[in-house]
Order: C-alpha cells, then structure tokens, then sequence
C-alpha cells in the first residue's frame, strides 16, 4: 500500500536537514551562505554525515527518504533551478513501486 | 447574530498563477469559468467578513512549533510569502476582533488553536481568491491546519473543529454576514514520487461523501483513502473542516476535473445550507 | 504498560537561583529542604522518564504562533534560555518516543497541541529541577501550557488535558515507570503594579481544593479567584494538569509558605494516587 | 476587582510594542542596533508615535498600561539595569489602586 509520508514524525537527522531548508528559504542571508558553499554550510550543523552529502549534492531522492520535508524540498529544487524532469526523475527513482502506486 | 451566508471550497496550487498554460487550453477555459463562477458566487453573498480556511506550507510554521490548527487575528495580512509565486505582493485585510472572538470560544470550547497576530499568507489562502477575484476589500479571517508535516490533526478532528467554528459564527454579533471559504487538495502529490499522479476515483469518491449526509461514512473514506490520493489530498481537511460548519445540506460542485499537468485533482464547489 | 509512579507540582521563580538570600535565612532553609524532599520522593520513583509540565516565558513562543498547549519530542533540550539565569548551561535528555506518542495520542482524543522537535527550555522547567536536584539523566517530556499571554486555555481544559496525559501514559508500553512534575504559581505577580504581592488565602484554599474531591468547586475557585492571585497564579494551570494525570486521591503538601522577598507563594505538593 | 492582565488580547499597538521587546531579547545583533540608539531602533518600525517614545524612554508604566507582556517587559527592564525599586515605583504609580488591590 501506498502511503503519503516517509516518516510519521521527523527523526533527528530529518529535522535538521528540515532546519537547513526552513532556514535558507526563510532568511537571506543564510540562503546566500548556503549558495556560497553547500558542503561549508552543512558543516557546522548536526547533520549527520550522510545529510551533509545529500544536501550538498543534493540528492533529491536521498533527502526525500530520509524525512525531507516535500514542500520544503521542492521548494529548494525551484531555487537551486533543478530542471522539472531532473527534479522529478530523481524522486521517481527512488519510488518503492517505480509505477507510483 | 451572524448569517453564514456561503460556504465554499476550491483546490489551490501555485501552478494556477504560475504555469496556468501548462494545461490544454479547453481545460484552462473550463476551470477558469469554475473560478470565474466561485467568484460571482462569493460576491453575491455580500459576506462582511471571509473565514478562509487552508494551510501554511512550511513557511509561518516550523517544526520548532508546529500547530495543528492556528486561527489569525491581525489587521491584516501580507501575501505572498513565496518570492516565486506569480501576483502581485499586497496586505489581505483581516478582521482581528472575529480572530480574536474565534480563538476565545474555541478555548471555550474544548478546542486549542494556536493565536496568530503575524502571518505572511502563502498561495494556500491567496490562489483561490485571485482565481476567483473575490473583493479585495473584504476582511478575512484565517484558520491554519496542518496538512503538510505529520503528525497531523485526523480528519474527524476538523470536522468536529468546523462545528466548532460553525456554532460560533451563527453566535457572533459583530457581523451580520460572514462567508467561508475553504482552500487546497483534491487528489495530488507534492514533492514524492508520485507527483503528477491524480486519483479522481478519490476524488469523486469525496465529493459524493461531502454532498451525502453520513459523517461517519465520510470520515472513513477520507481517513482510509488518503493514502491512496497523495500528500496533497491530506488538504482534504479543510474541506471537511467546511463541511462541518455547512452541516450535511448537500454539495453542488461547480467544478471538477483531475488535471495531472497542474499535478492536482482541481475541484470548485458550495455547500447546500440547511435554511 | 506503564505507571504512573509519581506526581508532583513545585513552584518555580528565577529568584531562587539568581537572589536565593533575598528570603530570612530560617526560610530558606525551609524552602530548601523542601525541594530537597521533593528530590528525593523523585528519586525514590526510579522514573524512565519525567514528563515536565511548565509554561515558556515568551523564549520560544511568540505571538505570530501562540499555542495554547506545546508537547515535546526532541531527544534533548538546551537550557536555560535566560542568558542572566544563574544556571550551569546543559542539555536536558529528552524521551522523543514518548513526546511523540503523547502528540499523537492527543490528536486521537481530541486535544490540538502543537508539536515541538526544538525547544531551549527557561527557568519554567529548570529551577525546580535544580533545586530537588533531579538526576540529570532522566529524559524529560516537556509540555508546556499558556500561562503567560492572553488569550489563555481555560481551567477546565488544563484539567482536561491532564485527564487525557493521565490515560494515554498509563496504557503506554515504552516504559514501566513515568513521573509527572508540574511547575509554577502559586499567587504572584510579574510585572505588574501588584509585583511582590502574594495571596495565601488564594494559595491555601487552591491547595484544599487539590486535596478535596470536587473537580467542579476546584475548577470554580481557579477561574474566579485567580485574578486575585495575580498573573503568575495563572500559571496554577499546571498544577490543574497535574491533578488531571494524578485523580482525586488528595494532596500531600510537602511546602508552602507565601514568600513576598521571592515575589511568590511557594508550594511543593504530591498527589497521593489511586490505587 | 483587580484584574490579571491589561488586554485580554495585545491591540496592534501591544504586537508591535512586544516585538520589539522580543526580538531585542532574542536576537543580539537587534540587541545591540536597540541599545546603540532606542529611538533609531523604534522610528521604522510599525510603532505608534507614543508607544516609540515609551520604548525610548522607557516609560515602564505607560508600556505596561498600552499591553507590554510583563514578562518581557520585565525582561527588557533587567537588560536595561533598571534598579528594582525603580522598576517596581514606575509600575506602581500606573496602578488604579495603588494600595496594590
Ligand atoms: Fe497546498
Ligand atoms: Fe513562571
């Protein structure tokens, strides 16, 4: 069966790679740090080392199965200007049932 | 006392305003008539206040203090948070002393929002407006529920949260005329690999639960199915929540059409009230 | 499932960390042992975990998203948030399953808290803490309740929410042994023209209440009285909570002595459970 | 009969007055813009006229009256090194009662 959400709440490492997104959309300066240097940024936090990889990847797909929040993720796609089949070939390919069931 | 002179809901998404071309140009007449309609129809109740009924896509909210329902009573509202979203920056003027009045009886009675004095609205509250080019004069009142991040409130929750909201209106004597319009599903994905995906069984499926009278029955489809219609369908809650201020009158729906390019079942319609 | 092996309330004051000699030294060595038998009754619980009920001070919560009701699942809290607190700087451990579950188990029976993954707690939750000197390794579930900004949840839903967190600890199976520790109050003021004030009439007969039977008579006093209390009574909201988890089984008044010096009427109090 | 709290919800006035209080306290770089020169600090903000000369001042008994959160503004006034009779005397002298009652 299908199910809308990866987790039914946020671990610990999903809440931060939540804080780094609610963050850098929310606050210029912190996005304009991030867009200087993603690895750097992601640094500091306490992501762990997986989510400072996909963050600074990004791996879309690996945020999204982690606990990434998806309108927080998809809004960082739009701003990292991810083109739409990339954006969404990225989640599909790590879709338990590739058909979207 | 106050007459609740209208009760609405419209699906919103960003691609409304952003991509509207995205869809064939048939479909984009259509669904823009249904807004077109939900407009006249809005308009015509002469409403003094609007409760606007959505929710907060990450932007206001934050898991630091994530509420499950939030209820505004500012003087008015910037929108839209989203840099991105194609309309233009303007203040939605509020009704603080029914924000006020709606959070106290909620208190009252036995419900537990979150006040806010602050809000930046996002396309959850603007799109349908704009769509349907409700009056920008006229003060809303929003009320937030969480259907973005789990653990969320259940759908029978703001049911009951909208007869809450229902009985507390009708008592209200600040107004004469108060309207309310509930924004955001049907059926679609935001951000999973389902994005795209449209499920208009569910949808039909819901819209027919909202127009027959058996809450239970309703209550049971929309928390069994959910799962099967998308992290966007989770917006169903507020049109239950609409639902529970209508009461079971009937559902005539102006419009509905699964739009896969918009990646939403997009759905527009009223509620038959109880006279 | 799990017990609920103790509850305790103890009011809470900055100035009894910051200005402890403000008070006759016979006092304090009252108000101390106090908290030090608090300590050890707490102790002598053996808890897995200690489910802090408290308000936030305006550190955390603003008014752009006011929740009536907040409830805890990070795995650690920072503390103090008040950089002129004279307390070691640490980390809490949290009980995140547990917070989790509660938020979860709310929404099931019909209590709306927002969920919070972040808090840096404030004196509210520490000095009590501190003074019993609480083993610090205990995880904590913080829930914290408005007491501090109008518009305020009632007495009743306080009283409520306690029922619900009594019901939903006691068919857990996370752990064995839970302890419940609500602070705050009792008559004080902060901030006001009345600041320094205490009301032992009020302290007293609040105190009978929590060791008599009548839910309705102490629910009664709460809400007319307090406004002879002054606003930090409000925060009696608490030990409401407490006697919601704890039932009517009477109070064992550890402390109380009204304090002007501390600016506070301070109780240290356990339930005596049902058993 | 006394009464615990000034509004029974903060007016426009009181958000605008509480904001600022909250983020001085909450955000040293505002800390600091606020300290270096109060009237500065409060004159862009969405302030009316009185409540910017009360902040400036500070006028402890009028903030209080116009829905300053106590605690805040307590706050504020242990930021500012206020001695405690001082800040006791000037809420007292807004007191309807001022025998406390
Ligand atoms: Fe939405
Ligand atoms: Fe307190």
């Amino acid at each position: 069966m299908s199910r809308n959400w990866v987790q039914a709440i946020p671990s610990p490492e999903a809440y931060w790679i939540n804080r780094v997104l609610y963050d850098t959309q929310h606050k210029p300066a912190e996005m304009a740090r991030f867009d200087a240097d993603p690895a750097a940024y992601c640094r500091d936090m306490p992501l762990t080392e997986a989510a400072k990889a996909h963050l600074a990847g990004p791996d879309i797909g690996q945020l999204y199965l982690a606990g990434a929040n998806p309108y927080l993720l998809r809004a960082h796609c739009l701003h990292l200007r991810i083109p739409e089949a990339d954006y969404l070939g990225a989640l599909r390919a790590v879709a338990e049932d590739p058909a979207g069931g | 006392m106050a007459e609740i002179v209208g009760v609405f809901a419209a699906s919103h998404t960003p691609v409304m305003l952003n991509f509207p071309g995205l869809i064939a140009e048939g479909d984009l007449a259509e669904v823009q008539a249904g807004f077109a309609e939900l407009g006249r129809r809005i308009a015509a109740c002469r409403a003094q206040a609007i409760v606007v009924i959505s929710d907060d896509h990450m932007h206001n909210f934050f898991l630091d203090n994530l509420p499950a329902f939030a209820i505004g009573a500012a003087e008015g509202y910037e929108t839209p948070i989203e840099a991105w979203l194609k309309a233009d920056k303007r203040v939605l003027p509020g009704d603080p002393v029914l924000g006020a009045y709606l959070v106290g009886e909620a208190y009252e009675a036995g419900f537990d929002p979150a006040l806010s004095l602050n809000l930046t609205l996002d396309h959850g509250t603007l799109t349908p407006l704009e769509l349907a080019g409700v009056d920008r004069t006229t003060p809303i009142v929003p009320v937030l529920v969480n259907c973005v991040q789990p653990p969320l409130p259940t759908m029978r929750r703001c049911l009951e949260l909208g007869g809450f909201l229902g009985r507390a209106l009708r008592v209200y004597t600040g107004v004469d005329r108060v309207a309310v319009l509930a924004t955001g599903g049907l059926s679609h994905d935001v951000g999973t690999p389902r994005m795209g995906l449209v499920n208009e069984a569910f949808d039909r499926g819901f819209l027919n639960h909202l127009g027959g009278g058996d809450a239970a029955a309703l209550l049971d489809f929309a928390t069994r199915q959910v799962n099967e219609a998308g992290n966007g369908a989770e917006e169903v809650r507020m049109w239950l929540t609409a639902h529970g201020i209508a009461g079971p009158g009937g559902l005539d729906v102006i419009y509905y059409k699964g739009l896969p390019d918009w990646y939403a079942g997009i759905g527009v319609a009223q509620w038959r009230l109880e006279t």
